[in-house]
């Protein structure tokens, strides 16, 4: 089929704002045809979901189409009036959106809210649109259709309820199908099940499809050609395979470029140039001599979490978040922690650190002794001058009504690392450390993109001249290009400071960049622990294998 | 003109004319209270100075008016004027002065609550909802005249000013610690929070220098909101009589005294205090809504 | 079960912690004898009764004396009216009960409709004025409104009556004023009063929950669905609202018995609130710590209530999920 | 015809012996009767009493009226009287007071009772108008026997229900709600054309007259001074007015050495002069005029004229700020003083203001007053026995037998708390010579030589400037046009020669 379905011609996309215009899509072109899914990617900001939104003529206010036509099958969308357009959704374009969690009404079961729409979209009594919303919930892939229609949303796990969202989206047979992120918010393993489904409708119904995504991987798997988007602008375009494998654009290249590869570990995270200055002299003044042995050990560590009442009647239960036998870091050593979202990555990491204590078990440090003893103000103090954390999201790690030099001054002034009047240069020279200009202190979080954060977030925590760094998905909000610059930075800094390093991560290919040895967790447990290399060339544990296997990967990822 | 201030804080407040308009009453009441007895043709609490000869005088734009008393004058022979400033004087000084204790005895609960969690938020959050389970107005009403009754009555006519404070503060301060616990286990959830425990911060300085500040905007709101409510309470309970003295009556204490005039064409007593008080209320509402908008900018 | 017994037991204690402290305070309220007698009444004949009614004894013992008589169903006797506390109050109560319950239901259909529009539209000039118009409602003293009202309709232009409850008739087994025309054009004006206040509050209050669940991604969603407007703003929307709304208006309840005090007294309504305001005047101890009591009773069942009715609203909670 | 009628506040009790308040004995005036009673033109004359013989000195004999029955059938007889009075000196009684001079009294026959009192007492009569009569076995049979007594539940039955003689019986009753009455058909007096009375307490005053505005209710008492010029010119209705037999005085402390909440030295008050000061300087001409609207007239003395005893021959001392400073700069005060005044706000009409008034007036000659405006509820406790706890305040006083011992007994007789006298002088003057006189009026039966008694005895008093009198009140109801109402100087309300035409 090569019917052209949708089709965007120089569009132009406009955010009116009193400073004056934004232009989020400059002369957009692109087209979409029967039975084809198209990706749409490009970093954060790019002007994908507002393309989307602009088909679905749900663009947020103040939101307008400043120039160019949207066609779907030679009829004008931007000239439609508001209640035309309102036909048309779900009975002609159908839109999913990339949170599951929040797509559905809380409040409503599954099955009236699919009901709902077939009733709506298609006329139907609601007798019959409820038999007909079952067979489309067993459709998608919902066992036990029928009896799933009276629950709630709550009840059903994240990938299913992305199929009933898909399910609610196809309730009007639409010929043209938008995913914004579809599957951001999934574990890679019930990612891969969502993306093969969104495939196999657009194949069955012969639907046009397009994918919007961030993630070079998920387009490579699922999109049968891409648009590769910067700035609001089309960069690059053609078949997936052609666009990721010879990128022709230096903006496609270098994204490509900078996406960390699962299937081995690259160079450019390894090398950076050496600076070491008269701040690297402070940030290692005041150490013991090194010693080669484990910097860290756990033994017997247990992590129990008081779960909610079940009813009125039943008691508070206890769930093991963590149950590990024994866990040791070396020093100097960067260990990576992998597994799916909510297997306890994050918890032991805490416990590691002494942020969380553990139900039973311990945690000893070879330079302050076991973390059940740190508990007097003195000790914990010189603990917490040794330990530090990096966290996943830069915009609540840092205190918003804090300026940056206050909030890089207070450890150092907390701790008496160093004259009260050194204090302002010492932040600056921090500041430039991490690739900031010095005079970035005087600003407020805020003034600051995610990736430059992540610096400050850094930088706080170089600001105690630590030992021993717990990075907990330092990266996974940032896009690709600034993931690999911090990568870089976080490596360069483990090298000139001989960091101790515990990399928390669900991305299996950023681990696989920066890790000497990794553990992968699953439920609470560590089901494999090995050097980095010899795990991911071979996995000896079916769940690392599984795990290994569904991550997307666009060359890599 | 408007598109050149980059500040979103000025560029929104000047969009809304309404909100300035406001924002300018309350300041100019403010200043015109506080400095009563400097814009104030006469002084209307000091009994030398009143005549009861001149009683009951009508503005001075009506028949039989003396020009001496603009507003003209009431019962007492007091310039209602006059009257109006020293009272709004006293209305402000128990709404602000109320909603500070409910404010700082609400962070501190409220702050203790959600940060701690536990037993502790156990306990404070059940002496709240014993305390919520009477409406601020009933224990301001109790409050107020228990006090009333227990004090000397010289005593509590010197510290009628601070008692309807304290009454009113008391009764207030739930809802402050409601917001506040639920600002604060958000804002103990945040990986900020956690940085700071990494540091090895005491509890307190996280808590006074890290969380307050994060939870401030919504107590501004909130207090705002709560001088409104708690100028009117105060009105309110001078109706049930229970408010300020005779002697010293604030704008709702006026306004009292006057709605029993309301039939014998005396208008003027009850009216000028009436629309002085709710253009005084209604400016802290709607400013207070203005704040809620900005510091909200998905409602922008 | 023991989850409802608990909440329940909880309660009675919060309640006697309640009556305590009301108790002890109210020692301090003024002297009954003096309220109860005149000015020509002896002092040994003050003294005798001051005896007799027990005041002499210390303030524990009177306190235990009053639990022990409570849990026996018994208040104690009005000083003020020589009546059971128990009687008198089940013979305001319904009164009051009735007052509370028009204005309630009158501001929620009013509040309703209002929010939501005001929600959807929130920039239009009608919304603008319903707000406006709120905030007024909520910054006029009730008492200066009541006197107002009654002045334009009752003595200008004599449409309605002006103090008291109309014509009490029995409907189903229900005693009311509010099945006659007599009793609603009583209650009409008292509840109007009674009503602004928590109107203005709910208003606001449904209009920025509705803000907020515009925007939420479900309800984008709803919209790519393609269902029409007037279903997602009434039954997603709307519903999605109810939660907080819900537990606003049963906080609202009881600060609606409060209002009802001075509501009570301007329309001169025989309810709780003129027998609180009686209480207070005539220091009469039994039936203001019976009142305590009562409010507290008010407001741990529109608790339980509320928590009810999450249940009914919210699945997630039905569920014990988090 | 039905006679809606309206007031602040609402009778205590329906029993007769229990509370004695003055609306609350009036109130109940209607239902019940007392031996002896005011006529339509307030002279004394016989209610259940046909007549009266005085035996000697101290013995009086009442002969009972024939054919009389209480409101329940049963019939009327000289052991209700007994009863009644053995029911008013028992324990829980509040009434007391009205058998205080009596030393026995018993039934003679059926029809006729006689009373002993301890000395000869002029104003047996007067004493007994505030006694109730009610039926002894209608008391028996409901354990009403005894007054009301808080503590026992079951004897409230009196406190909710009534059994008397009067014109009026009560139909239903809700405390603070509403009451009404009916006339009562065996009544064996003449009345007006009155058949039922509905009876609602208004607290609010605003309310109170709108509902006299519109036409709900056809009687409002007393009514809002400031609400007067709004009811004259309204349609339908009018203002009913009189002089009330309330005089309002203020009283200065007499009796300590140091005046409290002051922070001067001594006691001013000691020195007379500074009491003519006050007297001087308080324009009580002007607080009628302006505070009063009118409604009063100014007071000379202690009672009002119609009070036997009232002294025609005295004089105010007039308004004059002049003479006022004078006095005050011979006494030692030429700078004025400061000193705190205690008034109550919900008592008296326009109590507060009236006080407001005096403060303004007496800043003009130097005397700085705080003033403590307060609710009666804390105003009474403070400055009655036995604390007196004020050195300056706004009283009144209304003598309930409308004869100015009464006066004498509880205002102006130097304090004898163990005798019961002079609890209600606050102010603690003391003119031995006046307490002289009064006591030998209280035992002189010529009318005229003890009226003179009296009259020199009030002039002692007003002399020694005890109180600075301000003024009569009067008593001033709204009524709709078509009511016919009938007013005493007291507060009394009797219903039997009210009219709705
Ligand atoms: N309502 C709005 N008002 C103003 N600007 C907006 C609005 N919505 C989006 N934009 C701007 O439009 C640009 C494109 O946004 P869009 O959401 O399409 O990006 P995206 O490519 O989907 O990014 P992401 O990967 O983060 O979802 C961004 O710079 C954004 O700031
Ligand atoms: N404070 C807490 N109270 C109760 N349960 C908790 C708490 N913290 C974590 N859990 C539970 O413990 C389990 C492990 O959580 P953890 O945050 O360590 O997972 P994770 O592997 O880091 O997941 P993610 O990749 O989503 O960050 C989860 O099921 C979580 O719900
Ligand atoms: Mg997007
Ligand atoms: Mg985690
Ligand atoms: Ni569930």
């Amino acid at each position: 089929m090569t019917e052209i379905l949708c089709r965007t011609k120089d569009l132009k996309i406009t955010f009116p704002h009193r400073l004056g215009d934004f232009t989020a899509v400059h002369g957009f072109d692109m087209e979409v045809r029967r039975g084809e899914i198209v990706g749409l990617i490009g970093e954060s900001g790019a002007g994908k979901s507002t393309i989307g939104n602009a088909i679905m003529g749900l663009l947020s206010h103040p939101g307008k189409v400043s120039g160019g036509r949207i066609d779907l099958e030679g009829e004008n969308l931007i000239d439609l009036s508001d209640a035309a357009m309102a036909r048309l959704r779900g009975r002609r374009i159908g839109m999913i959106f990339q949170d599951p969690m929040t797509s559905l009404n809380p409040l409503m079961t599954v099955g009236d809210q699919l009901a709902e729409s077939i009733a709506l979209l298609r006329d139907l009594p609601m007798s019959e649109a409820r038999k007909m919303a079952a067979d489309r919930l067993d459709g998608v892939g919902i066992p036990d259709a029928a009896s799933r229609m009276g629950q709630y949303p709550h009840e059903f796990s994240g990938g299913m309820r992305q199929r009933v969202v898909i399910a609610l989206a196809m309730a009007g047979d639409p010929d043209l199908l938008i995913a914004d992120e579809p599957t951001t918010a999934l574990d890679v393993s019930v990612q891969k099940q969502v993306l093969d489904l969104i495939r196999s409708i657009c194949v069955e119904r012969s639907l046009g499809v397009i994918l919007v995504t961030h993630d070079m991987g998920v387009i490579a798997e699922t999109a049968d050609r891409v648009y590769v988007m910067r700035h609001g602008k089309l960069v690059e375009t053609g078949p997936t395979a052609q666009v990721i494998h010879t990128p022709t654009e230096q903006y496609t290249q270098d994204l490509i470029a900078a996406i960390p590869s699962i299937e081995r570990r690259e160079d450019r995270f390894r090398n950076p140039a050496q600076k070491t200055g008269e701040i690297d002299q402070w940030l290692l003044q005041g150490h013991k001599d090194e010693s080669s042995g484990d910097y860290v050990t756990a033994s017997a560590l247990t992590k129990d979490f008081a779960t909610r009442k079940k009813s009125f009647w039943g008691k508070a239960g206890t769930f093991r978040a963590v149950d590990i036998p024994g866990l040791s870091i070396k020093r100097g050593e960067v260990l990576g922690l992998v597994g799916e979202s909510g297997s306890g990555k994050s918890t032991l990491g805490r416990m590691m650190t002494g942020l969380v204590l553990p139900t039973s078990g311990n945690v000893r440090y070879d330079d302050h002794g076991p973390l059940a003893d740190v508990r007097s103000r003195a000790r914990r103090k010189a603990l917490r001058r040794d330990v530090q954390v990096v966290f996943q999201d830069p915009y609540s790690s840092l205190n918003g009504r804090m300026r940056v030099d206050h909030i890089l001054a207070e450890p150092i002034r907390f701790h008496g690392l160093a004259a009260r009047s050194d204090i302002p240069r010492l932040v600056g020279a921090l500041l430039e450390r991490v690739g900031l200009p010095a005079a970035a202190g005087r600003k407020f979080p805020h003034q600051f993109s995610g990736g430059q954060r992540q610096r400050i977030c850094i930088a706080r925590a170089l600001s105690v001249r630590p030992r021993f760094l717990l990075c907990d998905e330092p990266t996974s909000a940032l896009d690709v290009s600034i993931q690999a610059d911090m990568l870089a930075l976080l490596m360069e800094l483990r090298r000139s400071l001989g960091l101790t390093m515990l990399f928390v991560s669900h991305d299996l290919a950023v681990v696989r960049q920066v890790s000497d040895r990794v553990a992968v967790m699953k439920q609470g447990k560590i089901v494999e622990c090995r050097e980095a290399e010899a795990l991911y060339d071979s996995p000896e544990n079916d769940y690392t294998r599984m795990l290994l296997a569904t991550a997307p990967r666009a060359t890599g990822h | 003109m408007l598109e050149r201030i980059r500040s979103d804080f000025w560029y929104e407040l000047l969009n809304s004319p309404v909100t300035i308009i406001s924002a300018v009453i309350i300041v100019l009441m403010i200043i015109g209270c506080t400095f009563a007895p400097v814009f104030a043709p006469h002084t209307p609490f000091d009994p030398a100075t009143i005549s009861i000869m001149d009683n009951n005088m009508p503005p001075a734009w009506q028949d039989g008016a003396d020009p001496r008393f603009l507003l003209g004058t009431d019962l007492q022979g007091r310039d209602v004027l006059s009257a109006m400033l020293y009272g709004g004087r006293i209305s402000l000084l128990v709404g602000i002065g109320a909603v500070a204790l409910s404010v700082v005895i609400g962070m501190t609960v409220g702050l203790l609550a959600g940060y701690f969690g536990g037993m502790t938020d156990a306990v404070l959050m059940r002496v709240a909802e014993i305390q919520f389970a009477f409406p601020p107005i009933l224990i301001a009403l109790l409050f107020n005249g228990i006090l009333k009754a227990s004090l000397p009555a010289d005593v509590f006519a010197q510290a009628a000013v601070p008692i309807m404070i304290l009454a009113i503060g008391l009764a207030g301060w739930v809802q402050f610690a409601r917001i506040v616990r639920a600002s604060a286990m958000v804002q103990r959830g945040q990986d900020y929070v956690t940085a700071c425990h990494a540091i090895g911060l005491p509890t307190a300085t996280i808590i006074l220098r890290h969380i307050t500040p994060n939870i401030l905007g919504p107590v501004l709101v909130l207090a705002m909101l709560q001088i409104a409510v708690a100028i009117v309470t105060e009105a309110t309970l001078s109706f049930l009589g229970l408010g300020t003295p005779l002697t010293e009556p604030s704008l709702g204490a006026l306004i009292q005294i006057g709605s029993q005039y309301l039939f014998s064409g005396i208008w003027w007593v009850v009216i000028f205090p009436g629309i002085m008080l709710l253009v005084m209320v209604v400016a802290f509402n709607l400013v207070a809504d203005w704040v809620r908008d900005y510091l909200n900018p998905r409602l922008r | 079960m023991y989850f409802l017994l608990a909440r329940l037991l909880q309660a009675t204690v919060v309640m006697l912690c309640v009556a305590l402290v009301g108790f002890l305070v109210f020692q301090f309220v003024g002297d009954p004898v003096l309220s109860l007698v005149g000015q020509e009444t002896s002092v040994e004949d003050r003294e005798a009764l001051r005896e007799s009614l027990g005041l002499n004894d210390p303030i524990l013992v009177q306190y235990a004396r009053y639990v022990v008589n409570a849990l026996q169903g018994d208040f104690g006797i009005s000083y003020s009216f020589n009546r059971d506390v128990s009687e008198m109050i089940a013979d305001r109560l319904p009164a009051t009960i009735e007052l509370v319950m028009l204005s309630g239901v009158l501001s929620l259909i009013l509040a309703i409709p209002a929010g939501i529009y005001t929600g959807i539209r929130r920039k239009g000039g009608v919304a603008q004025t319903i707000m406006a118009l709120s905030v007024i409602g909520v910054s006029i003293p009730s008492f200066l409104l009541g006197i107002l009202l009654i002045l334009v309709f009752s003595v200008w232009l004599n449409w309605l009556p002006s103090f008291g409850r109309g014509d009490v008739v029995t409907v189903l087994g229900v005693r009311s004023s509010l099945f006659t025309w007599d009793g609603l054009s009583h209650a009409l004006m008292p509840a109007a009063v009674l009503c602004l206040f928590q109107l203005g509050v709910i208003l606001r209050l449904i209009r920025a929950e509705m803000l907020e669940v515009l925007r939420t991604d479900y309800i984008r969603f709803a919209w790519a669905r393609g269902l029409p407007g007037q279903r997602i703003y009434f039954r997603h929307a709307l519903k999605n609202t109810l939660v907080p709304v819900v537990t606003a208006i049963g906080l609202q309840l009881s600060s609606l018995f409060a209002f009802s005090i001075i509501t009570e007294r301007v329309f001169q309504w025989p309810g709780m609130g003129s027998l609180l305001l009686h209480a207070i005047g005539q220091s009469d101890i039994p039936l203001l710590a019976a009142y305590l009591i009562f409010v507290g009773l008010v407001f741990t069942i529109s608790n339980l209530v509320v928590d009810a009715v999450y249940v009914l609203i919210d699945p997630r909670i039905r569920h014990g999920a988090h | 015809e039905t006679l809606r009628m309206a007031s602040q506040g609402d009778a205590t009790s329906l029993d007769p012996h229990s509370h004695n308040e003055s609306f609350t004995n009036y109130f109940l005036a209607n239902i019940y009767e007392g031996l002896v009673a005011r006529d339509k033109d307030f002279e004394i004359a016989g209610q259940l009493a046909q007549s009266w013989e005085q035996v000697d000195a101290t013995t009086w004999r009442f002969t009972l009226r024939d054919g009389v029955t209480f409101h329940d059938g049963s019939a009327f007889a000289a052991d209700d009287v007994i009863f009644s009075m053995d029911r008013a000196l028992s324990e829980t009684s509040n009434f007391k007071h009205v058998l205080a001079s009596v030393e026995s009294y018993s039934a003679v026959d059926d029809m006729t009772v006689e009373i002993v009192t301890k000395a000869p007492n002029p104003i047996l009569l007067n004493d007994l108008l505030d006694l109730m009569i009610l039926d002894k076995q209608w008391a028996e049979a409901n354990g009403a026997v005894e007054p009301i007594n808080l503590q026992a539940e079951e004897k409230a039955f009196s406190a909710t229900n009534a059994n008397g003689t009067g014109p009026f019986s009560v139909v239903s009753r809700a405390q603070g709600e509403k009451t009404t009455l009916a006339a009562f058909d065996g009544y064996w007096g003449e009345t007006g054309n009155v058949t039922e009375v509905v009876f609602t307490p208004i607290n609010n005053a605003a309310t109170l007259v709108s509902a006299l505005l519109s036409g709900e209710v056809d009687l409002v008492m007393p009514l809002p001074l400031q609400d007067i010029a709004r009811v004259e010119n309204g349609a339908g209705v009018k203002v009913v007015s009189s002089a009330e037999a309330r005089t309002m005085y203020l009283g200065m402390d007499q009796w300590r050495d140091q005046i409290i909440e002051s922070p001067v030295e001594g006691n001013p008050f000691l020195d007379l002069r500074v009491r003519q000061a006050f007297a001087h300087a308080v324009d009580a001409q002007a607080i009628i005029d302006r505070v009063m609207q009118g409604q009063a007239t100014l007071a000379t003395q202690y009672v009002m004229d119609k009070v036997s005893g009232y002294n025609p021959d005295l004089t105010r001392l007039e308004y004059n700020v002049e003479t006022a400073k004078s006095l005050l700069a011979e006494a030692g005060y030429p700078e004025g003083f400061e000193l705190t005044m205690d008034c109550s706000t919900d008592r008296y009409v326009n109590d507060g203001q009236i006080c407001q008034a005096t403060v303004s007036l007496l800043a003009r000659v130097g005397v700085k007053v705080n003033l403590i405006a307060q609710p009666k509820a804390q105003f009474f406790p403070k400055v009655v026995a036995p604390d007196f706890g004020t050195s300056f305040f706004l009283l009144s006083w209304t003598p309930s037998t409308m004869d100015s011992l009464n006066v004498f007994q509880n205002v102006l007789g130097t304090r004898d708390l163990e005798n019961g006298k002079g609890a209600w002088n606050i102010s603690g003057c003391s003119v031995p010579e006046a307490d002289a006189l009064a006591a030998e009026a209280a035992v002189t039966m010529d009318a005229a030589a003890r009226e003179k008694m009296l009259q020199d005895a009030m002039a002692l008093m007003v002399e020694d400037v005890c109180l600075v009198p301000l003024h009569v009140q009067q008593l001033v109801w709204g009524a709709a046009e078509k009511v016919e109402v009938v007013q005493h100087p007291t507060f009394e309300f009797p219903l039997e020669y009210f009219n709705v035409n």
